[in-house]
């Protein structure tokens, strides 16, 4: 195991956990009725995708996210107190609060966005592999997505597109295995997804373990595969530990099911590696964990105390330029004032 | 849910009345099927398939991929070969993605065929705002659906309305478009088997001689909180609930402000070019002489939803400016 | 070679040949200026598929196709005087003239419609047969399409629901090589369209080659097993002898490759083959022949006398109810009615 | 073409006037490209870009599969990302199909992420009837658009305007849904290219005193010979032409009914909640105190479009009708 080895499955870590404190710091914002609405997907469970995928992407690529995106995003980079603030609808949010936790997004970072639309957010990486093929630059760009949004027409048009011009487009199915209630074994035919990806002409990996390191290097070659010779398909395989959102309780699943598959935790066994491989001890590891928690409950407060936004903020940010939008209470208030003395 | 006991239909929930509609047409037609994402197991994204799987099996209470477009398009087909299906899309949001579909298709297949064959489909969804759910989970697309001929298009506000308009909708031969407003689920009101909800008709909810307040869906409350409030003012408005926006009950609102010789449209859609648009024209045309001021039209602004709660409360009508505009076209 | 089997390829011989004399009979009426518009689009050279797959249907099996469906729905038993006064746009048509070519049915032969929107009538089978495993009868449905609808996202959703509930639908792609003016190569990454449908869980067959014959009993096998063992998927390889629709002189592709594609004819192939075997000797094809093409003069003829359509017919059809339809003319002299003594 | 002589100016179609401006634009913005079904090497399915392949090649004019969700969909990640692409569809129909993409998506990105981004790119389509392509391929859905905040929505009717708001809308940094008029390809008009159109600004092509008729896109021409016509019985008709529908210019169109008086609304589009709709509802609640007649607004029918061509020709508003109409109105 060298130093490079050492430090990878630590960032790993690091990241993982990081998503982990982040969502429940989420949950805990819900429970306090500081969020915006009850539409928040926790990817608890779910770290390793993300953050192997995220860390094996370059300067300039992009991406676009599902609906539970917000673990992906925090591993390229997000921020998260102004994650956190936008989650909570706040003027210091990513998009002032008007996005929120489906609708996040970071041009600087090369998040296209979150998307609320299952399948919506995923031509939209073939657009942007288009014009990096066009422009000549060495960008690959990435489309996250649930198991659901395999059922998406758009997904196989898309597919197929990118295979044809032969872009840099990597489609990342992150398979938790149900679509809000439903079981994936209840929505296909059949589940290998790399065999449909394959019959479009796609370069392929499947993600079925917990290994965090041996499936970062397996990402990082297909990934520079597809920048030089065209689009592929990453499936990973994992649980959605909790409700599809806030409010959902699972019903639809048994309570040992649950039990059994949080088991596979990719958290506890990168832990676990990093303590048998001796990369850090317990205490280390625990004063990694008290930072990152001190860093969420940060986040937290800042998105608590951020200001809501000023009403005129609706009427912004619609179209580009400045063509003003009239209010509702402006239009009535001119028709009347019109026909003041009929 | 009890239903032996009256109680439950004098305070019945939006939610269980379309339950019970759903129940009870499917007791009596066994070529009444239901499918739909999380519509079996789940019981709905808003509750309000729940218990059906389990009455009817998965045979008749099928849960579907997450695919849109061929969940109508299924509909469609099966509609074609003599079942009668009712299609759940959980978010009228997604209408996007299954105009084809729906607008394409259902809608036109009788028109096109030459009247050889019905799609005797429904295809009931949810729609506008009140959640946070944003501009892709909150959005009323009612007009896309209005300008579309060969469609019905149900919105009902109140529970008995809800019961009696889903069933004639699951009856009628006619595809049939039915929006729920995600905010009405837990409405209550009572619930009479017997008082039927004639389907195309308007429903004048309050009588009033002031100002006729012509709505629908679950602004209807908000105009009858504003009328309550009116009447502090000694204004008597007049609240008509449309109901179906197609078959629109045209006579009812002309009788309606020619007798109170003012208007509001109110809707929770976009200002321009939308349901209020037409309201709005009617009115003006067809009371142009007896109008004595202009009709105004109270809508969500032409602007996406943000999420934002409290921009999203200022988003749409209130109820206190519902009342201020009608005393402004009053004065 | 026994009489049955004798039979059967005079059968299909005579089915290709009405397709294509009915589909010259289509090209004379657009040039005497008698069709409802250009949108014609003929199926000149891709008469197997058609005739073999119908042939293998039975009473109250049920199918849909797309814009070049004449040759399906005429194979089936449409009958041509009435197709050809629906793509005349006249009263005697199947559909009064209010569909065209694009838009004809026949629910009593279990055609479910031709559709204008590529991919647009394959969702249509998938329902027709849940109503069918529904209903308990043992009939199947099946999806007409071209080569360009395998672009289009519904058909994999579709797939995917008929794979999921294992229905008795066939999807058959008459794969002619072009969608209107690209060529199969410029408009997907890989060719191998049974790969795609293998992945979603479909039995197929690839059809290559000329021979009606052992194509019908391949597609008859085929449809068979769809009937009690769920989905599958046809791929018919043929070549659009002409143009994509009637104005269309097809300039993005050289005159040798039309030469040459079009030596490739079912229709002479089946011809040569009855001839060689001695099932029909030279004088009865000319006969056979003689007797199709003076039917289709006749139903030319059909369209041609049948009258227009009442104008009162714009408003009929719309709903299923007597729900009258108020015509403009009629809204506007009602408020002009109104307003009048302003 | 010959490009160089002014008689191809003083004589150009609608369709070598939407070449030469993508010609053009393309000339001066490497960043612009074009997008959709055979655009390429058919040189789109009525001409409109013809030549272009040849002159920018393939990676510039690209020719896509029969995918229409991805092809806005690539669009919009395109233009996300430093292009300007010109994405056709090649039948306003397919708005069908792809509308979440449109609408869900182009629309709302800005908003949506508190206008960290723009979205610079046109939807070049092609609408209406004329061609007796049927219920699924001749149909006008504007109102689907002008719904839709975050949209411009441009149907121009001559080559000048159709030239210069082509240019502008792809400059533009808003999402521009541009529609064409299949009838108006082959019609003819002069091109100058320092006469600019203004985007957002209506068009009063015939001056008149008597009566205004509102429009755009086709039915201008039709206004234009109806009015023709009326001279014959001493009316003068105004005639707006409303080029762009978002942004509407609303001060042209009330300043103009407010002279004289009188207004015909007129649109290819159906007469229920329609565009047609909204233009109503803006004079009346605008010219409610000058108008001395009600707004008339002519329209398609409520149905979907016939096939058959005598069928299609009574199905939209006729000459003959608008000028019965006017004298109808100012009887
Ligand atoms: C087009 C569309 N259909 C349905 C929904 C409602 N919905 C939101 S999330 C979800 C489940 C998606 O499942 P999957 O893609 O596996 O993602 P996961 O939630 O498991 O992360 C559904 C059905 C939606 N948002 N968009
Ligand atoms: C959704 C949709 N997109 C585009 C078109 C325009 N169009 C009509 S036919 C056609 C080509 C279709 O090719 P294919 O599916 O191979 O059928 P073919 O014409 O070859 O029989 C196109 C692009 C359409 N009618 N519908
Ligand atoms: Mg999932
Ligand atoms: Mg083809």
């Amino acid at each position: 195991m060298n130093s490079k080895s050492n430090s990878i499955l630590k960032d790993l870590y690091t990241t993982m956990k990081r998503i982990r404190v982040f969502e429940e710091r989420v949950a805990e914002l819900f429970v306090r009725g500081e969020t915006a609405g009850t539409m928040l997907h926790l990817s608890i469970g779910e770290e390793l995708g993300p953050a192997c995928v995220t860390k094996a992407m370059q300067d300039g690529d992009t991406f676009t996210t599902h609906h539970r995106g917000h673990g992906i995003f925090l591993a390229r980079g997000g921020n998260p107190d102004k994650m956190m603030a936008e989650i909570a609808g706040k003027k210091d949010g990513y998009c002032k609060g008007k996005g929120g936790s489906m609708h996040i997004a970071d041009m600087n970072l090369g998040h296209l966005g979150a998307n609320a639309i299952v399948g919506g957010g995923i031509p939209t990486v073939v657009g942007a592999a288009l014009s990096y093929k066009y422009l000549n630059n060495n960008n690959v760009s990435i489309a996250f997505f649930g198991d659901g949004a395999m059922q998406q027409g758009i997904l196989y048009e898309s597919m197929n597109m990118a295979s044809l011009w032969n872009l840099p487009v990597v489609f990342c199915c992150i398979n938790n295995q149900y679509g809000m209630g439903t079981k994936i074994d209840d929505a296909v035919g059949i589940k290998d997804f790399s065999a449909r990806a394959k019959s479009f002409g796609l370069d392929t990996l499947h993600i079925n373990h917990l290994d965090a390191e041996k499936a970062f290097l397996d990402v990082k070659d297909l990934i520079e595969r597809t920048r030089n010779d065209g689009p592929s398909f990453i499936e990973v395989e994992c649980y959605r530990f909790f409700g599809h959102a806030r409010k959902d309780k699972s019903p639809y699943r048994s309570e040992e099911e649950e039990v059994e598959n949080r088991k596979f935790d990719p958290i506890n066994f990168a832990k676990e590696k990093i303590l048998a491989d001796k990369i850090l001890n317990a205490n280390d590891i625990l004063s990694l964990d008290k930072k990152i928690s001190d860093e969420m409950d940060v986040s937290m407060k800042f998105a608590m105390e951020s200001p809501v936004n000023e009403e005129s903020e609706i009427f912004t940010d619609v179209y580009d330029e400045n063509y003003s939008i009239e209010s509702v209470d402006n239009k009535i208030r001119n028709i009347l004032k019109i026909n003041e003395y009929k | 849910m009890n239903i032996n006991k009256q109680e439950f239909f004098d305070k019945i929930t939006f939610r269980d009345s379309l339950r019970l509609a759903m129940y009870d047409e499917m007791s009596e037609d066994d070529k009444v099927v239901i499918m739909g994402e999380d519509v079996g197991k789940y019981g709905g994204a808003y509750g309000a398939t729940k218990g059906l799987l389990d009455k009817f099996g998965s045979k008749r209470v099928i849960d579907t991929p997450i695919s849109e477009p061929t969940i109508v398009g299924t509909a469609i087909g099966a509609a074609m070969t003599g079942l009668k299906p009712i299609a759940e899309l959980m978010y009228v949001d997604f209408f996007g993605m299954s105009m084809d579909q729906i607008g394409n298709q259902s809608a036109k297949i009788r028109y096109m065929f030459g009247g050889q064959i019905s799609v005797p489909m429904v295809i009931r969804t949810q729609g506008g705002t009140g959640r946070s759910g944003g501009a892709q989970h909150s959005q009323s697309l009612e007009s896309w659906i209005m300008y579309m001929p060969g469609l019905y298009l149900v919105m009902p506000s109140n529970p008995n309305d809800a019961y009696h308009l889903l069933r004639e909708s699951i009856k009628t031969n006619t595809p049939t478009v039915f929006i729920e407003h995600k905010m009405l689920y837990n409405f209550t009101g009572s619930l009479d088997k017997n008082k039927k909800t004639i389907f195309g008709k308007a429903n004048k909810v309050k009588n009033g001689n002031d100002i006729s307040i012509i709505t629908y869906s679950r602004m209807t409350n908000f105009a009858l909180e504003a009328a309550k409030l009116l009447e502090n003012n000694n204004i008597s408005a007049e609240v008509i609930d449309l109901r179906t926006l197609n078959p629109l009950d045209k006579k009812t609102i002309i009788e309606s402000v020619n007798k109170t010789n003012h208007a509001l449209v109110l809707s929770e859609g976009h200002y321009t070019s939308g349901v209020a648009s037409e309201i709005t024209s009617i009115i003006f045309e067809n009371c142009f002489k007896s109008l004595k001021r202009p009709v105004i039209r109270y809508t969500a602004e032409d602007t996406p939803v943000p999420v934002a709660p409290n921009l999203e409360q200022k988003y749409i009508p209130t109820i206190e400016r519902i009342k201020q505009y009608c005393l402004d076209i009053l004065n």
